[in-house]
């Protein structure tokens, strides 16, 4: 008992000190929980035909919501990839927007049924649309950065991409330029270890890749996917050099892809079942879960009451989208070019 | 002689390749343990070993310029780009490198490198605006490169074959939807097919339609559905884009007098319009009708959406239609 | 109405964009203290500051990937590709991202940036085989993408102002020797000449040549060879490739019955193939002769040798020896 | 007196210690010098209206005569850049095929006047063909090291760029990848601080290029591109650890542009005179001859000797390369593909 209760006493100055609420800390795991329950939803509904594609965030949770909780959901930018679901959740899309997606309904606010899955967009929270060609983001965060910089509008932009995307000469162009203009621009890396099949050591000859942003002429940091308040303590501090115009932070979150690539790729092939089998202790809902357990903020009762909602959310939110018809043929052809 | 689907022909001429020649190499992403994502290195990595089998980095520009280098020092390499889509961080090392390091050296150099990559889209695909694009317009316009795409897994043996012993750069381009839809028999023995040379699918008086890769296929069941209205259409695979076969061309137009052009790429400036230019300055006095274009909307590729997708790419309906409508002028 | 040459025209159009919207703004490689490589910025740093006015690090993706975030963020970016033949590293961001935002967003997001590049060689330009490509036809077959090409000084001035404003990519492409080679008078007062508008530089009834760049300038140069010998040439300039003046073009060959295409791309798949596709399917009843391509070699690029050079481009000889011949049809 | 013979001594043994001969001194000053002569004659006859451009390598002849002189001239390939004549001279071009070159004639054995000047070739000695896009060639070095490892040749690459190229996505593809495989290349990156008009300052955050590559998996040396000492000791370690499997080593030298960029540049514009007039002291002929004259290797009598033989070789190669007829007109279709 002793040591338990020394135990949350510990760990609940860790919240505290980062400034963050018991109401924080539920609404955090509420988004953890809402990311992976509509994660697990959409591979339901792949692998019972009524999609044809799914591709997943699973495992990338935590570092999303820790890391986003830390930006001004109004003013700030996030340039998504095709994992950050929980990203998107925070900036203020709703599960049926996500689903609306993944149903390639007239009504996707991301493209109408034009894009696959998980190419978020949403102009209303700031969300810029997702492209698939991997590190093409990175500048055009770069580009959202310079012009909130000499416009002084304050913004900070946050863009991610997995490990194996650092690989494409578009990530250095970007780094670069970004550390000769100090652009208030957060680079986040969510290395999970394999790019579809191609395993880290291939990918690099670095641990980290947060060790190339000293050649870029500002810092990078290594964080712990799984722990969410480290995430946002990183989050938090990029944003603060961010605004301060003290230039761009690289924050490195190490995770674990807890599906295969995508609905199309079996893993089995390539990854050995040991490394397939995460343990628990390195889920981000699970070792997040644990920690409101330990400083008192979770309980069975509310554990109940909170997971049950997500469920009511994630039906209502799939059979709301279901119902929605597809994009018109029609309009295949519009906003090629601005229409007025 | 077995029947096997492209895929597996496309697999079966770089699996003989690299057991005739060890200075063959495959390289790309996901080539290695995982075999691609489609499959077409599949158990290589177990055979050849992973200097041979290279999982590359998430880097196109970095696959096409190292294997420039790879083939400057004496390997022949495979590059696969995972969807063609993805080509384009590379074009800076096709265009300005691969396709030129002869040209520009006077001779001195070559660059014998072989790049695949799937290509096309459609319902079946459902890839959206990135897994889904041609791209035979772009590469096709390039000086000192050469352009195949194959019908038969007859021909995709072959074509592959002789663009991997070609001393000069090739694209391969590969219609995904013709991966698993089409079978055919392959002989077993070492051939290979002429890259240069189209070939008539069948022969027909009323009209020429020419056309590649999954619209040859679309081509051919239009010109069944006309056939029964006295329409005796002549499909033509043209499997070569460049350097393409300008006579056998004009041979069939001047047969016929009437020539269709069917591509999936957007319309505008797509491979169709040269085909087009080719007919109408060298074939004049032949032609009794328009020169007819069916290709998909000017609208930045395939639509994710069944519904939007449909609309967007050409069918067998569409050409007929379109058949119909030239036979009759 | 003061006379000026096509670069004034160009600077002109730029630092009155930049002086009456201070969202408009220019970047690229040495186009800061120094004012470009061939002076187009001259003047402007000091004028605008170095955040509006930006050297950018050595990088083409770079300069328009960070232009699309630019753009999406409230700026009106112009991005400056030194010689059009750099522009591939760029291939990428301009095709799947710059010319899709809207498309791939529903319309929810735009991209107005305009890509400026010079382009084109020949004797006087000596660039070789990296310092005078035509790059037309890579970029007019893009959906979502608009491209323009100027010839007359007033044009440039007008046209790039149109490009500044439009809210969608457009790629503004400036032949080198006409840069300096043309003189012309330009308005004082702000005015914009509409993209996707041919003008016919010359009436005639003969046949009808279309061109643009300096092949317009040497089309209009070998009308007037050939004028004395009863060959009435109209010569028009195309000056939007993309969207193209369709109607023009017909209508010019429903008056004429004969068309020809000039252009300094390399033939095959070059621009001129489009033309020609268009006129053979849309106005085939009207055509009294083949539609003929004049183009330069299928080899790569211009070589640097004046020798090579005056051997690959099309002159106004050779074209007046292509109208005497389609004239005599 | 006994200073002098200190100095002497200490300095001495400098190029003793790297196992370097009298003979070898002069052999590579020979090269400096050389370029630097071919250089100027080149500027003469473009300002004499003669050939219709330049483009140059003075001030980076000391880094590339010492780097490249560590390398194995039969066994090892250069993969050049547009400012790489001396280096070129080095790996057994003449003086006579590099002025072929600039006039663009038949002969021409880098492109048969296909290309502009200083975009060399040469099969014989291993030079692969340039191009002009900037950054490339980093990853054809990558591909022949990456062939050499493979079939066990045992050779090396060396490759060579400015510091403005380093901004290039190729260059950042080719460290990663040749870091990953620990291939034999020898990365230079030649850095005259500007980029046309560009200062390095615009171009990246950081002092050096060196400090990138930590970030790839292998070391980063700066060196004085003045010391030819230097750079031929940075070359040798370089080329040691590529023969010995250790892998990829990124060689930075700073050197000084003592031309405009090219023909066509007016640098007055946007570099001040005091940053012009390079003070003679880190031209590396100037330095080097210093150094020989001090290890009593110079004297009056030898400077005149060699000075009067590179004239003579200058005045020959111009001579030899004018009279040669251009490329003949017909030949502009040839070689698109193999001829066998
Ligand atoms: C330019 C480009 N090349 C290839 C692909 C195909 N592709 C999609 S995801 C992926 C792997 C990405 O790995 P990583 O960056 O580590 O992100 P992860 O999927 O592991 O989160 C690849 C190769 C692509 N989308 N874009
Ligand atoms: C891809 C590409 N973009 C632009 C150019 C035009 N250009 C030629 S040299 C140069 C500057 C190169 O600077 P740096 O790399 O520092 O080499 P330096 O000339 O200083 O030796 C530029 C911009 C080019 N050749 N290639
Ligand atoms: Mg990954
Ligand atoms: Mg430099």
């Amino acid at each position: 008992m002793a040591t338990r209760e020394a135990k949350t006493k510990i760990s609940a100055t860790r919240h505290e000190a980062l400034g963050l609420s018991a109401d924080d800390l539920l609404a955090m795991y509420y988004h953890v929980a809402l990311a992976r329950a509509l994660d697990e939803r959409m591979w339901i509904l792949q692998r019972a035909g009524m999609v044809p594609f799914v591709i997943s965030g699973q495992g990338h949770e935590g570092a999303q919501v820790g890391v986003m909780w830390a930006t001004d959901r109004q003013r700030d930018w996030l340039v998504p990839f095709y994992r950050s679901l929980a990203a998107c959740l925070v900036r203020g899309m709703t599960p049926r927007d996500l689903m609306l997606g993944l149903f390639a309904r007239r009504d996707d606010p991301s493209s109408g049924g034009r894009q696959m899955p998980a190419h978020w967009a949403d102009p209303r929270h700031r969300i810029l649309s997702t492209s698939s060609p991997v590190g093409t983001q990175y500048l055009h965060a770069a580009g959202i950065a310079y012009a909130a910089k000499v416009r002084g509008t304050g913004e900070v932009c946050v863009t991610s991409i997995g490990e194996g995307g650092t690989s494409q000469g578009d990530w250095h162009e970007a780094m670069n330029f970004a550390g000769v203009h100090k652009l208030p621009v957060i680079f986040i890396v969510e290395n999970n270890r394999y790019a579809i099949s191609v395993p880290v050591k291939l990918q690099m000859a670095v641990k980290d890749v947060a060790d190339r942003a000293a050649g870029y002429g500002f810092p990078g940091v290594v964080v712990d996917g799984s722990d969410v308040l480290a995430c946002y303590a990183a989050g938090k501090e990029a944003v603060r050099r961010a605004r301060a115009g003290e230039g761009p932070t690289l924050v490195e979150c190490k995770v674990e892809r807890l599906t295969a690539h995508s609905s199309e790729d079996s893993q089995e092939k390539y990854r050995p079942t040991n490394d397939i089998e995460v343990p628990r202790s390195i889920d981000p809902l699970v070792v997040f879960k644990h920690y409101l357990e330990q400083v008192g903020v979770m309980d069975e009762a509310r554990y109940t009451e909170i997971h049950g909602r997500i469920k009511a959310v994630v039906t209502d939110a799939t059979d709301y989208a279901e119902a929605l018809p597809m994009a018109d043929p029609a309009t295949v052809t519009r906003h090629v070019f601005y229409e007025g | 002689m077995p029947e096997m689907r492209l895929l597996d022909a496309i697999r079966l001429a770089m699996y003989e390749e690299m057991k005739r020649d060890e200075r063959v190499m495959v390289l790309g992403e996901d080539v290695g343990v995982k075999g691609g994502v489609f499959g077409a290195t599949d158990g290589f990595y177990a055979e050849f070993g992973a200097a041979r089998v290279l999982d590359t980095p998430l880097a196109e520009s970095l696959i096409v310029g190292s294997a420039v280098g790879m083939a400057v020092n004496g390997l022949i390499p495979i590059a696969e780009i995972q969807f063609s889509d993805f080509i384009y961080p590379a074009f800076n090392q096709i265009v300005s490198e691969a396709a030129r390091m002869r040209y520009r050296s006077n001779g001195a150099f070559g660059c014998p490198i072989t790049i695949r990559a799937p290509y096309g889209g459609g319902i079946e695909v459902h890839g959206g605006l990135y897994h889904s694009q041609s791209v035979e317009a772009f590469f096709s316009h390039v000086p000192g490169l050469k352009v195949v795409t194959p019908y038969t897994p007859h021909d995709a043996k072959g074509l592959l074959k002789a663009a991997i012993r070609d001393p000069d750069p090739v694209l391969f381009l590969e219609h995904k939807r013709l991966y698993r839809s089409i079978r055919g028999e392959v002989p077993d023995e070492d051939y290979t097919v002429p890259i240069g040379k189209a070939a008539v699918r069948r022969q027909g008086t009323t009209l020429s339609i020419f056309a590649y890769g999954q619209m040859l296929h679309e081509s051919l069941r239009a010109a069944e559905q006309v056939a029964g209205e006295a329409i005796d259409a002549e499909v033509i695979d043209l499997r070569t884009l460049r350097p393409l076969d300008v006579e056998t061309i004009l041979e069939s137009v001047r047969k016929t007098s009437k020539a269709m052009i069917v591509y999936e790429d957007n319309r505008f400036m797509g491979f169709g319009a040269e085909v087009s230019a080719i007919i109408a300055e060298e074939a004049f006095e032949a032609l009794d009708g328009p020169i007819v274009r069916i290709a998909s909307l000017d609208v930045p590729a395939v639509p994710y959406a069944d519904t939007l997708a449909a609309a967007f790419i050409p069918n067998a309906e569409r050409i007929a239609a379109a058949a119909r409508r030239l036979a009759a002028y």
